[in-house]
């Protein structure tokens, strides 16, 4: 099943002079269980892509297949509940997905209405605080007395409260320090590794989820430009600059490596440890022949 | 502590600037800083907290020279944001003084500071005021009288620097995420103020506009006229800077040039940071016995080595 | 700390501005009773901005917010109306004056209460017998309509009024009570 | 929500209209308003219709979408013409059911009625069709010059007005975006039953009333901190200049109103 985008195009605006077209004929498949990063120079029609997921925008021509919900352009959209508890969005402000008085009250919001108890509720809303490592005397701040990091994740961890099949994430790492950026990557990883949760996460650092992602859709001026694996990413990674975006450092290394060493069957190695790594194993057998020839 | 009490004590009487009420400081100290006028911004002994008690900013005191780039790290919730807050006064230190361009911070002189100080927000969303774009750059340069042939020319060329010539007609409403931080950033840098304080003015643009980002900055650094402290979570912008502070939970922990913070295994866990990808990989190579001493042969390795020498990496991690 | 209601500064400028343009925008949520009348939330928050702010603050934020809605919808201001939302604003201002009443400290007693209903009330009957009367006068609007009209939108108002306005500035004041540091209060 | 702003909207065609002063403009619109109110009969009324036309015409911009303007009052409209057919009685009887009668007088007085409506707001809509809000906002600080004397400060009136129409797009989407988060989280406004719906939009109000206030304390802050103080000189961006185009247009409009006062003379 997965979601299926089916010639997607989104226009704000549709009925004004003030048209702006975000998402022109966009053909898309993201599958189910599997950990999908999504990049692309700014103003490239992400976060328009991501709202069409849950149904808060509805493309203006073509069909977004998701789960087992179809919404297509012009049609009746079918009841959007069932499919909002099952795809959990992260908005790209924190602001704007934060609105209730005070953060206990937000985080327990969507548990509340898809039907658990208050004890449930409330549960899963100190589940969720403890996950994204957010200290429980933040509890009963107003949202928007805390600090945007904070926010940030306090948004996030809304979200992970009404433990969706489906999470959706609008540059999550924006404004987060690195170290809370990689833990949420890795607990993102594991929800798709461990409970086969399905995961989509827009971000601008490329290099930080490449060891993570399993499939890539990089945007531009509203077209999926480009879609498939991590493996793919890294040959296409030539046409990156094209599309408005700096070919990612782990890619660059991999790339000399794979030239240097003829290793463009194998599955690249991206993060820091794994790269040395093979790289080390590479000079060893460099130097096992060296000492043959000698 | 007593001094601290009696500000918060102050505080509470008069919650805004508008009023004359006094900071209660030491004057001398304050006095001194303003004397040495090379120093474009002087904290000294700075507290502050939001609800009177938990201080969130915790007896601060550095201070930036003029032309300066320095960038304030940390983790999440440290107190970046208060931190630059209480430098244009829109939040109220309860204790210490801060002195701006040699004047000190209080009722009288917030008029007089503001003007010196160019500041983007975390949040690019509340911030604009006018009805486009271009509107909104204009409102900042018409609070400087300039004249409007002169605003127009610095709208074309801020904007068109930043990437967003093309949007000078927009709503501020109707921009996607980086398309928003990059009209915030184009309106500020616009006034060509002193002092310019981005907190972290380029979480959301991609790899390219923040490298564009980094040029102008790295140019109108190089004019000399201008301060900048920059607020990030970025490497590559830290590594731009010239001298680090780091914060944990309301202090002033460090403040070191980039390239020692980066070698600093205690700093860099204590604001929550990672070295750059190419560090790391020098890092990992290092554990495998892959260094600059061991004979590379493969044609591909060199340039890790060379970036080892370059940052000088050897047994110091 | 309460100001002076004249004193202007950058806040209250700010505040007006975006009170109105609050007042605007809500103007355009409403379920419809009556021709051209319908059950606006909007009005609970004249009787906030009254409340918060004073009757001047309340006054321009109402008048500018209504010519705002008026031109953002149809590109015609009803001068009588607009001016009206301006005078309930500001006699449910009234209250702002009186002694002893600060919502943004969470200070306010049972008088109060029933005051501000009473300013709210005669605020809003006045303002849309105004309306009304302008209209016959200056618009040349015809008078049976005016009459159902203002009956009816008298009615809904009040409803709005005391449903939504008087419960929200209560709840405003106990919230203040407790917590010291809304970002509206600082 | 967003769509019903657009009849507010700047339509840029170009026309020699959009690059009038709009201070004319405005004051157009007043003696337009004025020969509304004014036109008392039905030739003065056709005339002024047909002279609607011809200005709208030369905007450049399509017949159809000043109509637009008008449909939000169509409901209204219809009442006001069912009022007054039933109110004004004379003339011969169109239609009759029991004691109820339509006369043609209460038609005719009805048609007129809804004529002028149309008029007026399709006509006015001109005004917002060719001018920016901020060209629109600086046009009215300009109008209220005189009345400083009289202590209406035009600058802070304006500053006022400006920030209101910068936010009320702002609020309706933030508005909308709350609506949207709290969809996504499980309370889709448009699945609600009755009474739940009423209780959402308290749910609703609530966060856009509080979010707007601390929009006012971010405002402030940025204002502040672009060095902004109230009274403080300043220059214009683009400021104001008054052409002899400007002049011919407001003397057209003089002229028309003129006219109509002669028509209703006679
Ligand atoms: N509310 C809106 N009204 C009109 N146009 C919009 C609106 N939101 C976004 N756009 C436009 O649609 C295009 C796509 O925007 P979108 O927000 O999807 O970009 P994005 O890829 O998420 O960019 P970023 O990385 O900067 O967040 C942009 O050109 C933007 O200017
Ligand atoms: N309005 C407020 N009321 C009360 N506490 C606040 C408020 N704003 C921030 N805080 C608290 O003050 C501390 C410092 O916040 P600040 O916003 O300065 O952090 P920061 O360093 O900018 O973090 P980030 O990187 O997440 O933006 C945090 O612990 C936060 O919870
Ligand atoms: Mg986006
Ligand atoms: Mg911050």
């Amino acid at each position: 099943m997965g979601i299926l985008f089916e010639h997607v195009s989104y226009t704000y605006d549709a009925r004004s002079p003030l048209r702006q077209t975000a998402l022109q004929d966009v053909n898309i498949r993201l599958a189910e269980g599997a950990l999908t990063g999504i990049a692309g120079s700014s103003g490239s029609g992400k976060s328009t892509l991501l709202q069409l997921l849950n149904g808060i925008l509805l493309p203006t021509e073509g069909t977004v297949k998701v789960l087992d919900l179809r919404l297509s352009a012009g049609e009746k959209p079918p009841k959007l509940a069932p499919l909002r508890r099952r795809v959990g969005l992260v908005f790209q402000f924190p602001e704007q997905q934060l609105f209730a008085r005070t953060l206990e009250e937000d985080l327990s919001f969507g548990p509340l209405n898809f039907g658990a108890s208050p004890e449930e509720a409330a549960h899963s809303a100190r589940k969720a605080l403890a996950a994204m490592g957010l200290c429980e005397s933040l509890l009963l701040r107003h949202p928007l007395q805390l600090s945007g990091g904070q926010r940030r994740k306090a948004a996030i961890a809304s979200v992970l409260a009404m433990d969706p099949d489906i999470l959706v994430l609008d540059e999550p790492g924006a404004t987060l320090d690195q170290v809370s950026r990689a833990e949420l990557i890795q607990l993102l990883h594991r929800l798709c590794r461990e409970e086969g949760k399905t995961v989509i996460i827009v971000t601008h650092r490329i290099d930080e989820l490449l060891p993570y992602a399993d499939r890539w859709v990089i945007m531009h001026e509203g077209r999926a430009a480009f879609q498939g694996t991590a493996r793919e990413l890294v040959d296409a990674a030539g046409k990156l600059p094209d599309y408005g975006l700096a070919v990612p450092e782990p890619i660059r290394w991999w790339r000399e490596l794979e030239a240097a060493y003829g290793l463009q069957a194998e599955e690249p190695c991206l993060s820091p440890a794994a790269l040395a790594e093979r790289i080390a194993q590479l000079m060893q057998m460099d130097a096992r022949k060296e000492r043959a020839y000698a | 502590m007593k001094a601290r009490k009696a500000g918060r004590q102050q505080e509470r009487a008069a919650p805004e600037y508008q009023g004359a009420a006094p900071v209660s400081v030491d004057k001398e100290t304050c006095a001194q800083h303003a004397e040495e006028a090379a120093d474009m911004v002087a904290w000294d002994n700075v507290s502050f907290a939001y609800d009177g008690q938990h201080a969130d900013i915790d007896g601060v005191s550095f201070t930036i020279r003029k032309g300066e780039w320095v960038t304030l790290a940390g983790a999440n919730g440290c107190g970046k944001s208060t931190l630059s807050r209480l430098m244009n006064g829109l939040l109220r230190a309860s204790s210490g003084c801060i002195s701006i361009g040699g004047i000190r911070l209080e009722a009288g002189t917030l008029g007089a500071i503001r003007q010196k100080i160019g500041m983007v927000f975390q949040n690019p969303d509340n911030q604009f005021i006018g009805a486009t774009v271009e509107e909104d750059m204009a409102f900042g340069l018409e609070g400087l009288c300039l004249d409007a042939e002169e605003i127009g020319e610095r709208i074309t060329r801020y904007a068109g620097r930043l990437g967003i010539g093309h949007l000078l007609r927009r709503h501020p409403q109707e921009l996607s995420g980086g398309q928003k931080q990059r009209a915030a950033l184009a309106a500020i840098l616009a006034m060509e103020p002193e002092l310019i304080i981005l907190d972290e003015a380029s979480s959301m643009l991609d790899e390219k506009a923040r490298s564009e980002m980094l040029e102008l900055l790295r140019e109108m650094h190089g004019e000399a006229r201008y301060t900048l402290l920059s607020i990030t979570h970025d490497a590559e912008e830290i590594f731009a800077s010239q001298r680090v502070l780091v914060m944990d939970r309301g202090r002033l922990v460090a403040d070191v040039a980039p390239d020692m913070l980066f070698r600093n295994g205690e700093l860099l866990r204590l604001c929550r940071m990672e070295p750059p990808f190419r560090l790391q990989l020098a890092r990992e190579l290092e554990q495998r016995g892959v260094t600059a001493a061991v004979g590379v042969t493969g044609a591909m390795v060199n340039p890790v080595v060379e970036e080892i020498r370059k940052w000088a990496f050897c047994s110091s991690m | 700390m309460k100001k002076s209601i004249f004193q202007l500064n950058t806040r209250t400028v700010v505040t007006i501005g975006i009170g109105a343009a609050l007042y605007g925008a809500t103007s355009f949520i409403g379920i419809p009773v009556g021709p051209d009348t319908s059950l606006r939330p909007a009005i609970a928050l004249l009787a906030i901005f009254g409340a918060l702010f004073g009757p001047v603050v309340g006054f321009i934020a109402g008048l500018i917010g209504h010519v705002l809605n008026d031109v953002l919808t149809s590109g015609t201001v009803w001068w009588g109306w607009a001016l009206g939302s301006g005078i309930t604003a500001a006699f449910m201002g009234l209250i702002y004056v009186s002694k002893g009443f600060d919502p943004q400290n969470g200070a306010y007693k049972g008088k109060h209460i029933g005051l501000f209903i009473f300013y709210g009330i005669v605020g809003i009957i006045f303002s849309l017998l105004f309306s009304g009367w302008f209209d016959i006068a200056f618009m040349g609007e015809p008078s049976d309509k005016l009459v159902v009209q203002v009956t009816a939108a008298s009615i809904s108002n009040i409803i709005v009024f005391l449903v939504l306005g008087v419960p929200a500035v209560i709840g405003f004041a106990k919230r203040n009570a407790k917590v010291s540091h809304l970002s509206v209060n600082e | 929500m967003r769509e019903k702003l657009l009849i507010g909207r700047l339509i840029d065609t170009g026309s020699p209209v959009h690059g009038l002063d709009p201070r004319a403009k405005l004051t157009a619109m007043l003696l337009y308003a004025a020969m509304v109110v004014a036109a008392r009969s039905w030739p003065a009324l056709l005339g002024l219709t047909a002279f609607s036309f011809i200005v709208m015409a030369s905007t450049r911009i399509p017949l159809r979408t000043y109509l637009k303007a008008a449909k939000p009052l169509r409901v209204l409209m219809l009442f006001i013409l069912i009022v007054q057919c039933l109110a004004v009685k004379g003339g011969r009887v169109l239609a009759a059911a029991g004691s109820w009668h339509v006369d043609s007088a209460g038609l005719e007085a009805g048609a007129y009625a809804v004529v002028r409506m149309v008029l007026l707001v399709s006509f006015t809509a001109l005004l917002t069709f060719t001018t920016s809000p901020g060209q629109l906002n600086q046009g009215v600080e300009g109008m209220l010059r005189p009345f400083t004397r009289i202590g209406i400060s035009p600058e802070r009136l304006a500053l006022m007005t400006g920030i209101a129409l910068r936010f009320i797009p702002a609020i309706l989407d933030e508005a909308q975006t709350i609506m949207k988060a709290q969809a996504s989280r499980g309370a889709d406004m448009k699945e609600l039953p009755w009474k739940e719906k009423a209780r959402m939009l308290t749910a609703l109000l609530v966060p856009v009333t509080v979010g707007a206030f601390r929009r006012a304390e971010d405002l402030t802050a940025s204002m502040e901190s672009r060095g902004y103080r109230l009274g403080a000189p300043r220059t214009q961006y683009r400021p104001l200049i008054w052409s002899y185009r400007d002049t011919g247009f407001v003397a057209v409009f003089v002229l028309m109103c003129l006219i109509v006062v002669w028509i209703g003379w006679i």
